[in-house]
């Protein structure tokens, strides 16, 4: 069998892959087969095996004897740890997987994601050349025909109701590379409406931890936890999702360390745990107050610690105060007992560190939980220290990457924000006129959140949690010129997102629908339009290159396995051509060089404009080179500390965890674990970020006597700029280039790196030496309250516990809080509804549901339920039911009768996809694309409710019904 | 003289399904058959255990006993293997193995059961090692290699321990000891004191 | 023929019959160790030759570094 | 006897009596001796209960250990949802060792040794009885015993009988008979034909072979008191007497109907059940049971058998002719059938015709 597959693209329409075993292969065919002819395949199975019907699927795609095989290596597409993956290659095709016992990060091993990332060199389900649907057909057509066609329409819609009408969804599955130049190439458009999954998953994390201390990235490393005294996971279940975390976690449980998992499920994580607590869902923050009621009772605090380095805290006593045992276990019904123990296992085993995850997060008050937890630990003295931290683990592989080059609607690369002066530093790194970049906007100023009018080049966009309103709502009331006509999908899952009735209305309300992925994705067939979807098929990372920032923020670069499957394109070259249709292709390449023949843009290109810009979070020093260095020479690195002993690249962390100060040839090593003073900022050493300002009501917001070894100032001080450098008499250390280009700047604008270089020099961190604020005055809950959910079961707690006040305008969009909280759901909606994630597939799942290794292993969407719930309802097990939820949505799904949710909690994995309010929409596939394994998606039946800071949607706790189907 | 064994250290085990995975990427196997498993025991309730459960490659072979056509043989390692072009599919080894091992790719009419497959340590069988005609038949043979069976070594959290029965021992009575010296801080006994 | 040469004739079929039909009732009469079947050629390696390798892979494995 | 003999008589006696105890003991501690450790198993399992609560760890491989199923993410279902391989999640089956015992040790043993006995058994008779003569010699005059139909359905179920019955045999005793003569790959072809004809005929020819044949001759079938009679006299194979009664079925027949429509029966179903697992989802333990159901009841059957075409062939003469051109000699008739005879004479009297035909060329 010929092992080349690809179809050159000169080829044409009409022809199809050479070698390609398709539907023909496997049990399946076989099964069929046998059906027609009973007798026949009896007797085959009577002959010798040699003679028998080959029964292995997918067997083009078997390591071939005597071929040469090449070993490339990857860095999984799946969850955020960044394992590497080391691909076996025979003419082109990827035939094997080896472990990469090199990769600090896994040591080899994988979780049973991992172990399928070959499949995606298969490809069976792909989307394989670029379709449209056409009355209510899906039609072939070529790529230019597409970009062409689609291209027309966006021109169209920009012209009636301007830049703002198209909204670009990226992605987490972008390599940075990929991501920036998303965000760029939205900038160029003209728009902010710009967004990814990170605003459903960490957003509240983000806002929260970054507003608290400096970043909103984990503090730590997987690999650091081997230094844990105490682990407490909070909406956590790194078994499941981060299931090669795990190996570390337990490796510290192994050297003694206390493991507390709080969750309302008993997760596969609880059951390895010293001590599980089931919370009631949505009661993050009165757990956490719980907990510190304890501590401050006791006096475990770090009374010192909280002196130097923590502002507020007192604020903190106060609401904290409230939280008696007895209220704690009211809000949360967790006894007493078992908080006190959480707490003092918390205080007697330090450096601790806290784990939090979706469950904490995708609430309406996501941020003031995030905000409870980074409480909880500064309290403890846990942050900036090995072995304790903030480990938020991020889901996607490359959704820290993606947030942190700005795929985001109310950020610009490196969380510059939207300012003028923002718009202003991007526009001298990419050399492009800023009068015309403000050209590419809107003109016409808005009102905007805070009633204020706004242009809408500095007035963030609209959320992805929302793109649904900003279709739905009326004109007027949105804070744009008109509604959202066009969405742009690019690696987006629909069914991560709730209120599939409501989503379905916008979907059949838009002009056109362009989706880019590697899969159709359920927003190709959820809705009921016969025309305007295009779909373009996007390679996958093991077709391309670049680099991709794990949850630690190492940056690790990959190399490419394979060449593009089918006429799938990288995410570079869709945009290249894109760009090149609409107009700006010159401008927004004007610094990468462009592979003619291909369309293809130059990664490393791309690499480096990134390391140009990204001061404020120190993506500058890790330039394509250093970072192939690390992958070449991973092998030395140490798997605790992660960092290089001797070899090459000698004293550098693995991936240099951002920041990484300076210019590449700075040589910054990275910095393995955030604010930890106890190293040099030279050697990764750091301080709290002062970024609140020096002083509040008379009170000093910077360290004191708190500073980071080797550092000449031995106090606190503020954030490094021309001005401070002269004060401190340091100018002169600049160089005469550098004094060019930093007159004026300060450290995250200065394009020479001279002010963080000199900074550095001195043993100062280059964003100043700040306390950590405990109280986030410019929130609506400075000091971390906690409110009940939108749809709570708890009514008796609502006059002290209520949600916050409509609002007008939030993100764009008016947002309801008190006007849903109002009306009583919980007479006929009795049950709490939680959603999290299975550990073979994740995110929206198409990719691993269309993957026949994984797919086996979850073949029906289910809820979880508790055996007295079951028993009340009459239900069995394995049982068919309509789960429906306040706004009128149902779906239907399976049981799975089981203890491990509490009564009145039930819980669904949110992966599904490919049904609709119980319909089963195969059909509507483009043939050969619908994955294997199909079900309700979870969000169609999640509720409204966005948090108050980010838009974060509430999919961790709603109220729901369950009835026989 | 070495003696190939697999483990599960239970108190690991996650039952993240990386061996299952890994298994059917590596051997190319089909769709219901499934030559590893993960069982997880007391599911969502504390004591909750996952175990990865494929063949044992037994010293006494049951399913060796048992097979009428005597397809089985053992390796000079202890690793059991059976030889497919010899194999009537009577499902007599599924019988009698403790494990659950043998697989069948059909369960029709008329006991059409297609050959047994299972677990072959990453040992392929017969054919000439790594050619073609074992692949499609066994799957890869890694032991040839001088590399152990992938799942072991695919192990999320390197609980799944596959090679030489007294390394594997050596490692397991390391991990006990070192569990077993900290009371406090292992196993479910103390666990749920608290709560 | 008489009875006595039936009878000498069946007691011959009888034990040559019942050594043919025993099959141990406890033991397995696979052998361990000892193939049967078509030529495996990893059987023809000395396994010491591959115990090395396979040790070697195994520290590799499961070392933490 | 005399006198002198009766103390000598009486110690042979006794001595014989503590023979037989001395031998009735080690047969007996024999068998149960090895009983003792389930004896000694349960009651390990009964003190394990008592302890259950205090060492959950322990619990767990308890829990194991006695086949407790959990849950498992692999579900052996093809990709249409069809269980293809069952029990994924259960970790350790206890059955397996037991049904191999009982396999390899049990039936594979005694069955062999059994079904070998028979056979001497049945050597032995002939050669002490010999063939039984039709008494009065053939009359030429013939009475129609079986219909075409009847004789269909006996030969094809006969036949499928003896291809099952040596299919079986050499799944069961192949491996030790016929492998060191037909060499492995040699055998395993053939094992294979085998097991795949004896998976066909079983449900395809015989089973309905086997429904018919009894739905036909039930009414003959039904036990009555003559039926004692023959047994008492033998069925007049034994001792030179006078022949016992027999209707159109004798005793013997009877007992071979029955015995088809019990064993016979069980044999049956459970080789369906082993046959069609993807009729029922067939359990590990109830394939299990079947095999040594359908094991043990084929040997039973097939022994039976033995004696069924001795006496229908060679044992008898002018059997077989009844069950080949669906005839039989009127004396033989009457030595056998006397009843059956006498019943088919008066029928055709009162319908005003002969029941016997005179055969050509046949003495008369």
């Amino acid at each position: 069998m010929k092992l080349i597959r690809k179809n050159s693209q000169a080829s044409g329409a009409g022809s199809v892959s050479v070698g390609m075993p398709g539907e023909a292969i496997g049990r399946r065919a076989f099964l069929r087969r046998s059906g027609l002819t009973l007798g026949g395949t009896a007797v085959a199975s009577m002959l010798p095996a040699t003679m028998m019907r080959k029964a292995h699927a997918a067997e083009g795609y078997a390591p071939q004897a005597g071929v040469e095989t090449v070993t490339r290596r990857s860095i999984c597409t799946h969850c955020s740890v960044g394992c590497g993956v080391i691909a076996e290659v025979q003419n082109g095709v990827w035939t094997g997987q080896e472990p990469d016992f090199e990769s600090p990060f896994n040591l080899g091993s994988h979780c049973a994601k991992g172990a399928s990332v070959r499949e995606h060199g298969i490809g069976e389900r792909r989307l394989k050349y670029p379709t449209k649907l056409e009355n209510g057909k899906w039609k072939r057509l070529s790529w230019d025909q597409a970009i062409d066609e689609i291209g027309d329409q966006m021109l169209k819609i920009r012209e009636q109701s301007g830049p703002d009408s198209v909204y670009w969804l990226g992605s987490a599955k972008h390599s940075n590379e990929q991501s920036y130049l998303f965000r760029k190439f939205a900038a160029y458009w003209g728009t902010n409406n710009v967004d990814h999954q990170a605003r459903i998953c960490h957003s509240t994390t983000v806002a929260g931890v970054a507003n608290t201390w400096g970043y909103g990235a984990m503090t730590n490393s997987y690999n650091d936890m081997h230094n844990c005294k105490a682990m407490i996971f909070v909406g956590s279940n790194p078994c499941e999702a981060h299931p090669v975390a795990m190996q570390h976690i337990l490796r510290a449980k192994e050297n003694g360390a206390k493991m507390i998992v709080v969750d309302p499920r008993f997760t596969r994580t609880s059951a390895h745990a010293d001590l599980a607590v089931q919370i009631r869902p949505g009661t993050d923050v009165a757990i956490m107050w719980g907990m510190l009621w304890h501590i401050f009772e006791n006096g475990w605090e770090d009374r010192e610690y909280i002196r130097q380095r923590v502002y507020g805290m007192d604020e903190i006593r106060q609401e904290v105060a409230k939280w008696t045992p007895a209220e704690t276990e009211r809000v949360t019904g967790v006894p007493e007992e078992t908080v006190k123990a959480a707490a003092k296992m918390m205080a007697e085993n330090r450096p601790g560190t806290i784990v939090w995850c979706m469950g904490g997060t995708q609430h309406t008050i996501g941020n003031n939980n995030t905000r409870s937890y980074c409480v909880l630990q500064l309290a403890l003295g846990n942050i900036g220290k090995s072995g304790g931290g903030a480990n938020i683990f991020r889901g996607h592989d490359n959704v820290q990457g993606a947030t942190d080059l700005g795929v985001l609607s109310h950020t610009l690369p490196g969380y510059y924000g939207l300012s003028a002066g923002s718009w202003g530093h991007w526009a001298r790194v990419w050399e492009t006129d800023l009068n015309w970049l403000k050209g590419r906007f809107d003109q016409a100023k808005v009102v905007g959140d805070g009633g204020k009018e706004v242009s809408p080049m500095n007035y963030k966009g609209i959320p992805v949690s929302r793109w649904v309103d900003g279709v739905n709502e009326d004109k007027n009331n949105i804070g744009q010129r008109d509604n959202i006509r066009c969405m742009v999908y690019m690696g987006h899952a629909v069914n991560s997102q709730s209120r599939g009735p409501e989503m379905k209305k916008a979907m059949e309300k838009l002009d056109l629908m362009v989706i880019i992925d590697p899969y159709p994705t359920h927003a190709a067939v959820m809705n009921d339009r016969t025309d305007g979807i295009y779909l373009l098929p996007a390679s996958t990372q093991f077709e391309t290159y670049g680099s991709v920032t794990a949850s630690n923020r190492s940056i690790q670069w990959r190399d490419k396995v394979i060449e593009p499957v089918w006429e799938s394109l990288p995410d570079q070259t869709i945009l290249y051509k894109f760009a090149k249709k609409l107009g700006f292709a010159d401008e927004l390449f004007k610094n990468i060089k462009v592979d003619a023949g291909r369309d293809e843009p130059r990664v490393e290109d791309i690499t480096r404009e990134i390391n140009r810009g990204m001061w404020t979070i120190g993506y500058t020093g890790q330039s394509p080179e250093r970072l192939k260095a690390h992958a070449e020479h991973r092998a030395t690195f140490n798997t605790t500390t992660l960092k290089a002993e001797g070899g090459p690249v000698d004293g550098d962390f693995y991936g240099m965890p951002w920041p990484s100060w300076g210019t590449p040839e700075m040589k910054h090593p990275g910095t393995p674990v955030l604010y930890d003073p106890s190293k040099p900022v030279a050697e990764g050493g750091l301080t709290f970020r002062a970024r609140f300002g020096v002083e509040r009501n008379g009170v000093n917001l910077l360290a004191e006597g708190s500073y980071s070894v080797g550092s000449e100032i031995r106090d606190g001080y503020p954030e490094f700029s021309d001005k401070v450098l002269k004060q401190l008499g340091w100018w002169d250390d600049l160089t005469d280039d550098e004094k060019k280009l930093a007159e004026g700047k300060n450290w995250k604008t200065d394009l020479s790196g001279g002010i963080q270089r000199v900074a550095i020099k001195h043993g100062c961190a280059p964003f100043g030496n700040a306390k950590a604020r405990t109280v986030v005055w410019t929130f609506p809950d400075p000091v971390p309250i906690h409110r009940e959910p939108l749809y709570t079961p708890r009514r008796d707690l609502l006059p002290q516990y209520a949600t916050y006040e409509d609002r007008k305008r939030h993100y764009r969009l008016p947002t309801r809080y008190g006007s849903i909280q109002a009306q009583d759901f919980s007479k006929e909606y009795p049950l709490v509804y939680s959603s999290g994630r299975l550990v073979e597939y994740e995110g929206g799942g198409e990719e691993q549901r269309s993957n026949r290794w994984l797919a086996e292993l979850q073949q029906d969407m289910f809820v979880e339920i508790n055996p007295k719930d079951a028993n009340d309802r009459g239900l069995q097990d394995g049982q068919m039911v309509w789960l429906s939820t306040p706004e009128g949505a149902k779906i239907k799904v399976m049981t799975m009768v089981t203890r491990r949710v509490a009564p009145g909690v039930v819980w669904c994995p949110f992966h599904f996809g490919g049904w609709f309010q119980g319909k089963d929409l195969k059909d509507k596939y483009p043939e050969g694309t619908a994955p294997y394994v199909r079900g309700e998606a979870a969000n169609t039946a999640f509720t409204y409710g966005y948090d108050s800071v980010t838009q974060m949607q509430e999919t961790k706790v709603t109220l729901c019904q369950i009835q026989a189907a | 003289m070495a003696r190939m064994k697999f483990l599960c250290d239970a108190e690991r085990c996650i039952e993240c399904n990386a061996c299952v995975v890994a298994c059917k990427n590596e051997n190319s196997v089909p769709w219901g058959v499934n030559r590893r498993r993960v069982v997880v025991l007391d599911d969502g309730v504390p004591g909750e255990k996952s175990i990865s459960v494929a063949c044992m490659h037994c010293t006494d072979a049951p399913c060796a006993a048992v097979c009428p056509v005597d397809c089985f043989y053992t390796t000079e390692d202890g690793i059991v293997l059976h030889d497919k072009d010899l194999c009537i599919g009577c499902g007599y080894c599924f019988y009698a193995c403790p494990f659950g091992a043998p697989q069948y790719p059909q369960k029709e009419a008329f006991g059409v059961r297609g050959k047994m497959d299972k677990c072959t340590f990453c040992a392929g069988g017969p054919p000439a090692d790594n050619s073609d005609a074992e692949y499609k038949k066994y799957g890869r043979n890694r032991i040839a290699e001088g590399k152990l069976p992938l799942c072991a070594e695919f192990c999320s959290t390197k609980a799944l321990l596959g090679g030489d029965g007294d390394m594997i021992a050596d490692i397991y009575r390391k991990r006990v000891l070192k569990r077993g010296g900290r009371p406090q801080t292992w196993g479910w006994e103390t666990a749920y004191k608290a709560s | 023929m008489n009875t006595r040469g039936i009878l000498a004739v069946a007691l011959v079929t009888a034990a040559a019959g019942l050594s043919g039909c025993y099959e141990d009732a406890d033991v397995t009469v696979h052998e361990p160790g000892k193939y049967k079947g078509a030529a495996d050629p990893l059987l023809s390696q000395q396994a010491s030759a591959r115990e090395e390798a396979l040790a070697k892979r195994f520290q590799i494995v499961q070392t933490d570094r | 006897m005399s006198k002198a003999e009766t103390p000598n008589r009486g110690r042979r006696a006794r001595y014989r009596r503590i023979m037989f105890w001395f031998i009735a003991i080690i047969v007996f501690g024999a068998m149960a001796l090895p009983m003792g450790s389930y004896v000694y198993t349960g009651i390990q399992q009964a003190q394990a209960q008592s302890v259950k609560d205090t060492n959950p760890r322990a619990n767990y491989w308890r829990a194991v250990r006695d086949g407790q199923g959990g849950y498992s993410a692999v579900t052996g279902t093809s990709m249409e949802g069809e269980v293809v391989n069952t029990e994924t999640s259960m970790l350790i089956n206890n059955g397996g060792q037991n049904w191999r015992q009982v396999r390899n040790g049990l039936i594979a043993n005694y069955g062999g040794w059994f079904l070998f006995l028979v056979l001497i058994a049945i050597l032995l008779f002939f050669a002490k009885v010999g063939r039984v003569p039709v008494e009065h010699g053939l009359s030429g005059q013939k009475v129609q015993r079986w219909n075409a139909f009847e004789r269909f359905v006996h030969w094809v179920t006969a036949i499928s009988f003896i291809i099952l019955a040596i299919s079986g045999l050499s799944l069961l005793f192949g491996r030790a008979v016929l492998i060191p003569l037909m060499g492995y790959p040699g055998f395993a072809a053939y094992a294979g034909l085998a097991k795949g004809l004896h998976n066909f005929v079983g449900p395809w020819l015989f089973t309905p072979g086997v429904a018919l044949m009894i739905i036909l001759w039930i009414r003959h079938n039904i036990p009555n008191a003559e039926d004692i009679q023959w047994f008492t006299q033998g069925g007049g194979f034994v001792g030179k007497g006078k022949h016992p009664h027999a209707g159109r079925m004798n005793g013997g027949e009877k007992i071979w109907f029955w015995f088809i429509c019990t064993v016979g029966v069980a044999a049956i179903v459970s080789g369906f059940f082993m046959d069609f697992p993807n009729w029922w989802s067939a359990s590990r333990e109830g394939m299990q049971l079947a095999s040594v159901v359908h094991a043990i009841t084929g040997i039973l059957w097939i022994a039976l058998w033995f004696g069924h075409a001795y006496l229908g062939t060679i044992g008898t003469e002018g059997s077989l002719e009844g069950m080949t051109t669906g005839r039989v000699d009127v004396n033989w008739a009457k030595q056998h059938h006397d009843r059956w005879y006498e019943e088919v004479q008066s029928t055709s009297h009162e319908q005003g015709r002969d029941a016997t035909t005179e055969v050509r060329g046949q003495p008369a």
